[in-house]
């Protein structure tokens, strides 16, 4: 368990760094997947096995996807990878890396004085739909309601041609 | 075993990642890429938490953060291409008309 | 009450009432009813005065008459009444009877001009204002005349309001005689709130029992009440308003110089002697503020050729007998000279007016000259007052009172003060002899034009025996006094010697004006003072007025209000600055938020 | 479940089947009266449900939504404010296809999601229903924000408040994981009294204040502010300047007086910082702003400053505080949103906002302007008017907890604010401008004058509005 | 139910007044003038009351905190409410013929009025500041839309002065009312029993900011020169003869009572305080061209003596500080009466643009000669008294101070001559001017005679404030 969360981990830090400052925006999808792939193993190795399987079905499955989708509808292109290494210089990332590492820095130092205690046993996916279903019934209804609302903005908005060049 | 504090530590430093590349990326694909990332490391701190105390709510919140993060994507990424159309490109900066 | 003393509040009203009536309806009246309703008013006061008089002499002994309560608050409570007494009686029959006969002198004067009713207003207001301020029983009210009087001698001198000149002078006036004001209504304070009285009979007998002779407290609040004294009676330093308010028409100079504005001073520390006499360093310190006065001003007056200016420097000098006179305790002394001052010097410049209207408003001596032709009038009126004022033994009025006071300073004041009052006689002598030989003697340079009447004549030739003759009553005047002032009748016998002496200081000054103006015609001896100024005007204009305006001007745009302008301009600067941020990149937006909670985050991990 | 869970969300559940009824019916019948009379219905029918219920309180549903004095004051503040909204868009989005269509169905739908997430908010005592009703909100938002999907300034304000929406989120969910890490339950419940410095708790609460923060638009998360609300059509605007805020402020009191997290220093600490700050920089924001949206925004910065000193100052004041500072704050600035909602109603082409085209309008149109000058007299906190009584709260919780220096910087944000106050009200009465434009009849008056009236009576006669917030908890 | 009713007329009539300009533009100054005279007559009525607490009033407004609608005045507000609602009338008529918007103007003018009585009325602390608040936003309108070239800045300088100190006067209220023991509660009576907590001098320094700006005190008085030169005449008169009493009148009414100690430790600094202005008020006065600028600054003047008695802290000085207020009120608002006719005739207001006009305005000049004399001080008119038992009561707590307060005298004497000088002598110029009308020199007379009245029997004054003031002294 434990070395497996540790490379996991290792990977999933590569991978969202690379994500994070790549110019091609393929490249970055894929180190996206990547970093989300670990971070289901990350679910697994905590006994969330249900987690883990709706993170790559879902994140890296349905939400990449979509990604991908828009990459492909706004013809990234070499030209655009040019364009982004302009805009980004190594010295655009000294401001926001610091003020991350600050974040980071604090939430270390801030999580680093909880127990240890660590967590073991398994909660599976029964569990989860009996919460799910059972208490938290109102909350799925809600959810619903959310996705409702996503679906009417993106509608909305979408509507008049979506990736139609001006 | 791995101890709650190094994974929620894990979802910290995926947060902060994340909120780094916001901060830099001009390009608002990134931005929203760097997005997915703190999702996923609150994601993380949820599953760790639930994990902690072998509740099944931590996951549940997953879920919900999951439905959440989807939504929100499918609405961003039309805004964006919305927005790529009126302005030509996905430079945040060029998206300067409101301002003092 | 005797019955006559019941109209006492009267005297006062009755110009005051003459006075409204002209303020508010004067503008639409013709002339004569102006002149007869402002000259029937102050004669008619005049009239109750003799009646009270004879009444008073008959049966002395001080009325006093309680109009009303002014107000209460809590034990202070002036009170407006009048008090008809020896002193107050003097006073008010000289400012009712020189005041009636210059507001008839003054119908024919100022006739044509404009604002006659504006004019009579004032004057009335003039004599009604000094009317309460002899009568007042209580000294709030004394105060209240003091004032009023202070400012009708602004309007009146100001009266030619066109002249921005004449509007200075009579600020000057009044503002220098405020100026001595301030430290007297600090004196009311310190007397009122250590005395808890304003009748001046309890406060002189509260002072009297409570405060020993040349205690600190009578001795402050007498000096502070001479400030406000000195100030009115155009004492030093506080003269020179006096020279500058000629600026204002004869009559009102007249008026102002015999009867009611300057003597007011002399009033002040009359009535309220037995205050000043518990504070010997004060009364010395006026003496010899007399005696300065006195010499300095009658050196100021040898030199002038104007003849009002003559006649203003005169009065300042003969002020100056009067506080010598004070000064050693002599009351009645100084008030007899007041009384006869008030004759002979009305006459004065009501004859000067006679011959300043006969030349066309020429007021140069050395533009005048042979007036007994051409204004008889004129001459002889200026004739017999001159000789009262230069006081020809035996013939004028002038020569008693001056040897009273002379024979008081012999008494009281040692050699010193005599002999700086005798070399002042001398000087008295000098200039008016002088004053007389060029402006009315010498070759005729301004022919005459002006016109003459009965109502200028009249008033001279009623002021010609008085000024002469009033000399005589001198006995019975102490007499009057001594209940009101609470003073002692100066020793009858005096010595020989100083009293000779006396008598020939008037002859060897019209003789040395004679020999002077024999030897060089027509000229001022100007080594013995400048002729304009004499060094205090320049004074105060440059450590007073200049200092004044500059800080007044230095001031003027409110230094106070730079902090807050500042807070404004801070304010704005602020809002730039943090208008700035606002500049719509999102970027920077998410940076202040992540970095905005890195700062909150760390405020709690201590 | 229980019947009687599912009575208490009656006022939730209302508007979110309006919005369906909407949807639906929109599909069949897209016009725009009836679509807004359903929303209206809808909202309508919730605000009943709500007062109706109120002497039931209090009902809780399966420990997520509790139905309880706190809901019952704002669920119907919430939804009158969401009513007043509909009101508002109404005239102003008639004059305004967008795409060629004149029906707004998705707007009404999106505005009652919104409003169902508001409610939500307000009433969730689990962190879950918090998180998905918070969302809804946000989501729903974005959509309302860039409704005008044509114009480039409504799409820069929807992805605007939407990255940063997002990072606050992020905040706003790591922080609430902390804190379950240490408590174990998602439930709101007192904090564990054993370690109350624990930096996991102090950090926790810290991110959660943040997530709800960045809703109320406190200084330094309020950077969006301005931009979003000048970006957003002028009802919208108004929407998210009361409803959101609104609910965002009743969920973080409910949060620190269930948490009982505001006695410690610390959090205070931050609390204090936030008001201080929102005070001071929102009104120096505000001074010399042309833009009446804009400077609406900067205003409503400060105003959520105030409203958080009483939430630093604690105890049972506090909750009263809010509550009444919740209300006439919402009623200002609907009011003033209002205005120039109901002035932008003939001017298709853009809003009414520059503060020079406001000259002399008393003179012109005296009712709406009458409404804003009144609004504006308020929002200075001038009294006979509801934001004196609301101020004067305020001022009693600051001084019962002695937070002078907060109250020092209270006052020195006031002073500032009452310039721009001045300048835009002065503005309405100058004189000069001749004539009177024809008076318009619109719905949007009729809730404007509401609204004024409502101001004025809460500012005259307070007390009954006292007493309710007095009896909330 | 008296006061409610003179405050309901004035408040209702404003209404009227606003509301009937669209029926006739000289409808809503007789509206106002008539609303006025009945408040009149109603305050009158009060004189002959009994009791301390006349028109007393009370009813629960806020009851949570404890708030009352309680009203009543005494000896020391009634004299206020009469001379706010005189000068009120005076106000109406010499804005007779307002051209913009009069139906506003009116409204604006009566509620401004309606909150100056509610400041001397209330008992109640929360309803006084809300009065207090309610006197000035009006008075702002009047200022910044009916003034003269400035009047925006200067409406924005006045505004915020006032209500920033208002601000602190608000904080101030709030701590003292929730220090009450057993709950919060804003009645004057209840806390003048109420003994002070520690906190007492930081209670009163928020209450002192308050009056002080109101006063206006050195060197927080900066905002007056500005507001009453811009403000159109009848707001210059409604402010500086009663808007600047409230100030003194806060003081004595709750200063005083309620904070003795505090008071009485800062008396004698504030009490230089009161010196300061009076001198400084008078030597700006006289550096002013602008002739409403410079009686602006005679207020500072002025109310320094007010400031000065009020610390002096007996009844002799406290009566005249009350003389005072009542007497500047009628002279200054009557001087502002005249530099608005002289502004209305010239077209300027400054003093280097007149002179000589004593010819060719008699009847104004002498009106502005009284009045400038009566700023001055001569005795036998209010001010003189009011400013001769303030220095007697200074005299009697620290003679230093009083007798450099006496100083103003003399330099008030400057520069009323001055004005003098400047406007109305000198050499006339050619233009013929039309003279006061007989509305507005009847307006003049009448503040004159009150003057007169005041300066020379002014016994039913005194007692009516005697017993309120000895109150004062005794506790």
């Amino acid at each position: 368990m434990e070395t497996d969360f540790m490379f996991a981990a290792a990977l999933t830090l590569i991978a969202a760094v690379l994500a994070v400052t790549r110019a091609n925006a393929v490249h970055a999808l894929l180190y996206l997947i990547v970093a989300l792939l670990g971070v289901a193993v990350v679910f697994a190795s905590l006994g969330a096995p249900f987690a883990a399987l709706l993170q790559v079905i879902i994140y890296a499955g349905a939400i990449t996807v979509l990604f991908v989708f828009v990459v492909m509808m706004l013809n990234l292109g070499p030209a655009a990878e040019e364009c982004e290494r302009h805009w980004q210089p190594a010295g655009s990332w000294l401001g926001p890396g610091l003020v991350g590492l600050l974040l980071f820095g604090e939430l270390v130092l801030i999580i680093m004085h909880g127990d240890a205690a660590g967590a073991d046993g398994v909660v599976d996916a029964k569990q989860v739909g009996m919460a799910l279903f059972g208490p938290y019934l109102i909350v799925v209804e809600l959810a619903s309601l959310l996705l409702l609302a996503g679906l009417v903005v993106v509608w909305h908005v979408g509507q008049g041609g979506i990736g139609e060049r001006r | 075993m791995t101890t709650t504090p190094v994974v929620l530590t894990l979802a910290a430093a995926l947060m902060g990642i994340g909120m780094a590349g916001v901060l830099a990326r001009r390009n608002l694909m990134f931005m929203l890429v760097s997005v997915e990332l703190v999702f996923n490391g609150a994601g993380l701190a949820f599953i760790a938490a639930g994990a902690h105390w072998a509740q099944p709510d931590g996951q549940v919140m997953f879920l919900l953060i999951l439905s959440v993060s989807g939504a929100e994507t499918a609405t961003a990424l039309a805004l964006m291409l919305r927005l790529e159309r009126h302005y030509g490109t996905l430079d945040v900066d060029a998206m300067r008309q409101l301002r003092d | 009450m005797d019955e006559p003393a019941v109209l006492l509040w009267l005297v006062p009203a009755l110009p005051l009432a003459g006075a409204l009536v002209l303020a508010l309806r004067g503008r639409h009246w013709p002339e004569r009813w102006i002149a007869r309703l402002a000259c029937a008013t102050v004669a008619a006061s005049a009239l109750l005065v003799v009646i009270m008089g004879a009444d008073y002499l008959a049966a002395p002994g001080a009325r006093v008459q309680v109009l009303w309560s002014w107000f209460a608050v809590g034990e202070f409570s002036p009170a407006v009444a009048l008090r008809l007494d020896g002193l107050s009686l003097v006073m008010v029959a000289v400012i009712t009877g020189v005041g009636f006969l210059v507001h008839l002198y003054s119908s024919a004067y100022m006739a044509g001009e404009e604002g006659y009713g504006r004019y009579f207003a004032w004057l009335n207001l003039f004599v009604a204002a000094m009317l309460v301020l002899v009568l007042a029983d209580d000294l709030l009210l004394l105060f209240l005349g003091w004032e009023l009087v202070g400012l009708c001698s602004y309007l009146l001198i100001g009266f030619w309001y066109r002249d921005a000149d004449n509007g200075a002078a009579a600020r000057k006036a009044l503002i220098m005689t405020m100026a001595g004001d301030v430290p007297l209504v600090v004196g009311l304070l310190l007397l009122f709130s250590s005395l808890g009285s304003t009748a001046i009979p309890t406060l002189l007998d509260q002072a009297a029992a409570r405060w020993p002779v040349g205690a600190a407290l009578p001795t402050t609040a007498a000096l502070l009440l001479a400030f406000g004294a000195i100030g009115k009676s155009a004492q030093l330093p506080l003269h020179t308003w006096l020279p500058s308010a000629m600026a204002g028409p004869t009559p009102v100079s007249a008026l102002l110089h015999a009867a009611t504005m300057v003597t007011a001073g002399v009033y002040l520390i009359a009535r309220l002697h037995p205050l000043f006499a518990l504070a010997p360093p004060v009364l010395d310190a006026l003496a010899w503020l007399g005696a300065i006065t006195l010499l300095l001003a009658g050196l100021h007056a040898l030199v002038q050729n104007d003849i009002k200016r003559v006649l203003a420097w005169s009065t300042v000098s003969q002020l100056g007998f009067m506080f010598m006179a004070l000064g050693v305790g002599a009351v009645t002394a100084a008030m007899f000279h007041l009384f006869v001052h008030a004759f002979f010097k009305a006459l004065l410049f009501l004859a000067a007016g006679i011959a300043i209207l006969a030349l066309g408003h020429e007021q140069d001596l050395r533009r005048m000259g042979a007036l007994q032709k051409r204004a008889p009038w004129a001459f002889w009126g200026f004739l017999a007052g001159g000789a009262s004022l230069a006081a020809v033994p035996f013939l004028s009025a002038g020569f008693f009172s001056k040897e009273l006071i002379l024979a008081a300073l012999w008494q009281r004041g040692g050699g010193a003060l005599w002999a700086v009052a005798w070399v002042g006689a001398v000087l008295t002598a000098a200039y008016i002899t002088r004053a007389f030989i060029i402006g009315f003697l010498s070759a005729p340079v301004t022919p005459a034009t002006g016109a003459t009447g009965w109502r200028l004549h009249l008033p001279v030739a009623l002021l010609v025996p008085p000024s002469l003759a009033v000399g005589w009553l001198a006995p019975p005047f102490g007499a009057l006094l001594v209940p009101a002032s609470g003073a002692t009748l100066p020793a009858t016998e005096t010595a020989f010697l100083p009293a000779l002496l006396a008598a020939l200081a008037p002859l060897l000054g019209i003789a040395l004006a004679w020999y002077a103006l024999h030897r060089r015609p027509a000229s001022a001896p100007r080594h013995l003072a400048p002729v304009e100024d004499t060094g205090f005007d320049r004074f105060y204009w440059a450590w007073v007025r200049t200092p004044y305006q500059v800080l007044a001007r230095r001031l003027a745009e409110d230094p106070f209000d730079r902090p807050f302008m500042a807070i404004v301009q801070l304010t704005r600067v602020l809002w730039q600055v943090l208008s700035a941020t606002q500049d719509g990149r999102l970027r920077r937006y998410a940076l202040t938020l992540v970095a905005g909670t890195v700062v909150l985050l760390a405020m709690v991990m201590t | 479940m229980q019947p009687t869970d599912l009575l208490a969300l009656l006022p939730i559940m209302l508007p979110a089947v309006a919005a369906m009824a909407v949807l639906l019916l929109g599909s069949f019948v897209p016009r725009h009266g009836p679509l807004a009379a359903i929303a209206a219905a809808g909202l309508l029918g919730g605000l009943v449900a709500g007062v109706v219920l109120r002497p039931r309180v209090p009902l809780v549903s399966m420990g997520l939504l509790a139905f309880d004095g706190r809901a019952a004051f704002f669920w119907p503040l919430l939804l009158g404010a969401a009513l007043a909204v509909v009101a508002l868009a109404f005239g102003f989005l008639r004059a305004r296809p967008v795409r060629g269509e004149r029906h707004h169905r998705e707007f009404y739908v999106l505005l009652l999601l919104a409003t169902t997430g508001a409610l939500t908010l307000a009433a969730a005592v689990h962190v879950a229903v918090m998180f998905v009703g918070l969302e809804l909100l946000s989501l729903s938002l974005f959509g309302l924000l860039a409704y005008e999907a044509e114009r480039e300034r409504a799409l820069e304000a929807g992805v605007k408040y939407m990255v940063l929406a997002t990072l606050s989120s992020g905040f706003l969910l790591l922080g609430l994981a902390l804190l379950y890490t240490v408590t174990g339950s998602l439930q709101l419940a007192p904090l564990p009294a054993a370690e109350p410095g624990s930096p996991y708790l102090l950090g926790g609460v810290v991110m959660v204040v943040v997530g709800l923060g960045f809703k109320m638009s406190l200084v330094p998360l309020h950077m969006w502010t301005p931009d979003v609300y000048e970006g957003a059509p002028a009802p919208v605007s108004a929407f998210i300047a009361s409803v959101s805020k609104i609910a965002a402020a009743a969920w973080l009191l409910r949060f620190l007086e269930t948490t009982e997290a505001w006695s410690l220093a610390p959090v205070a600490l931050v609390l204090a910082v936030l008001a201080g700050a929102s005070m001071l920089v929102g009104n120096l924001l505000a001074l010399a702003q042309e833009n009446l949206k804009r400077l609406l925004a900067y205003s409503s910065i400060s105003h959520l400053g105030y409203l958080c000193l009483p939430l630093v100052a604690g105890g049972p004041l506090a909750g009263e505080a809010v509550a009444f500072y919740a209300s006439a704050y919402v009623l200002m600035l609907l009011a003033a949103f209002g205005v120039v909602a109901l002035l932008s109603e003939a001017t298709p082409g853009h809003e009414v906002v520059q503060v020079r085209a406001y000259r002399g309008l008393f003179w012109r149109r005296p009712v709406p302007a009458t409404v804003l000058a009144v609004a504006l007299v308020s929002l200075a906190g001038i009294p006979l008017t509801a934001g004196f009584v609301a101020k004067f709260y305020v001022f009693a919780a600051g001084v019962q907890a002695a937070l002078w220096w907060l109250l020092a910087a209270l006052v020195i944000g006031s002073s500032v604010g009452l310039y721009f106050y001045l300048r835009v009200l002065v503005t309405l009465f100058v004189t000069g401008a001749a004539g009177r434009d024809r008076p318009v009849a619109s719905l949007a008056g009729g809730v404007l004058v509401a609204l004024f009236a409502a101001i004025v009576w809460l500012g005259v006669l307070p007390a009954s509005l006292v007493q309710l917030v007095g009896a909330a908890p | 139910m008296t006061l409610v009713f003179i405050l309901a007329v004035l408040l209702l009539g404003g209404v009227l007044a606003w509301w009937l300009e669209r029926l006739g533009r000289g409808l809503p100054q007789r509206v106002a003038l008539v609303a006025i005279v009945i408040a009149l007559g109603a305050a009158l009525t009060l004189l002959g009351g009994t009791g301390p607490w006349r028109g007393h009033w009370r009813v629960p407004w806020i009851p949570r905190f404890g708030i009352e609608l309680h009203v009543g005045v005494d000896g020391l507000s009634l004299p206020l409410v009469l001379l706010a609602l005189l000068l009120g009338a005076v106000a109406v008529l010499v804005a007779w013929r307002v051209r913009e918007r009069p139906g506003f103007f009116q409204f604006n003018l009566l509620w401004s009025l309606a909150g100056m009585v509610g400041v001397f009325a209330a008992l109640d602390l929360f309803l006084f500041f809300v009065c207090w608040e309610v006197m000035l936003v009006p008075m702002y309108f009047l200022i910044a839309l009916w003034g003269h070239e400035q009047r925006q800045r200067a409406g924005f300088k006045f505004f915020l002065f006032t209500q920033a100190s208002g601000l602190l006067l608000l904080t101030a209220v709030v701590a003292l009312g929730f220090s009450m023991p057993g709950g919060t509660g804003f009645d004057y009576l209840a806390l003048l029993d109420t003994a002070r907590g520690p906190a007492a001098p930081w209670i009163a320094a928020g209450f002192l900011a308050a009056f002080l700006v109101k006063l206006p005190a050195v060197p927080l008085h900066t905002w007056l020169p500005d507001a009453h030169t811009q403000a159109p005449t009848a707001a210059s008169v409604l402010l500086a003869g009663v808007l600047l009493k409230t100030g003194a009148y806060g003081l004595l009414r709750f200063v005083l009572p309620l904070f003795p100690q505090t008071a009485q430790a800062v008396a004698p600094a504030f009490m230089a305080l009161g010196a300061a202005g009076v001198l400084y008020g008078a030597v700006l006065a006289f550096a002013q061209d602008d002739v409403k600028r410079l009686v602006a600054y005679t207020s500072v003047s002025h109310m320094g003596f007010v400031l000065l008695a009020v610390f002096a802290w007996n009844p002799l000085a406290w009566q005249g500080a009350m003389m005072q207020m009542l007497a500047h009120g009628l002279a200054t608002g009557a001087l502002f009466v005249i530099a608005g006719a002289l502004q209305e005739r010239v077209h300027s207001r400054a003093l280097s643009a007149m002179g000589g006009l004593t010819a060719r305005v008699p009847r104004l000049a002498a009106f502005g000669m009284f009045f400038a004399i009566a700023a001055f001080g001569l005795p036998g008119l209010g001010t003189f008294i009011g400013e001769f038992l303030s220095l007697l009561g200074a005299f009697r707590a620290n003679a230093i101070i009083a007798a450099v307060a006496a100083l103003g005298m003399v330099l008030s004497a400057v520069y009323a001559l001055s004005l003098i000088q400047r406007a109305f002598h000198g050499p006339p110029g050619e233009h013929a001017l039309r003279d006061l009308g007989r509305r507005e020199s009847g307006v003049l007379a009448l503040m004159a005679l009150g003057l007169l009245w005041l300066g020379l029997a002014p016994q039913p004054l005194f007692d009516l404030t005697a017993h309120p003031l000895q109150a004062l002294a005794g506790g």
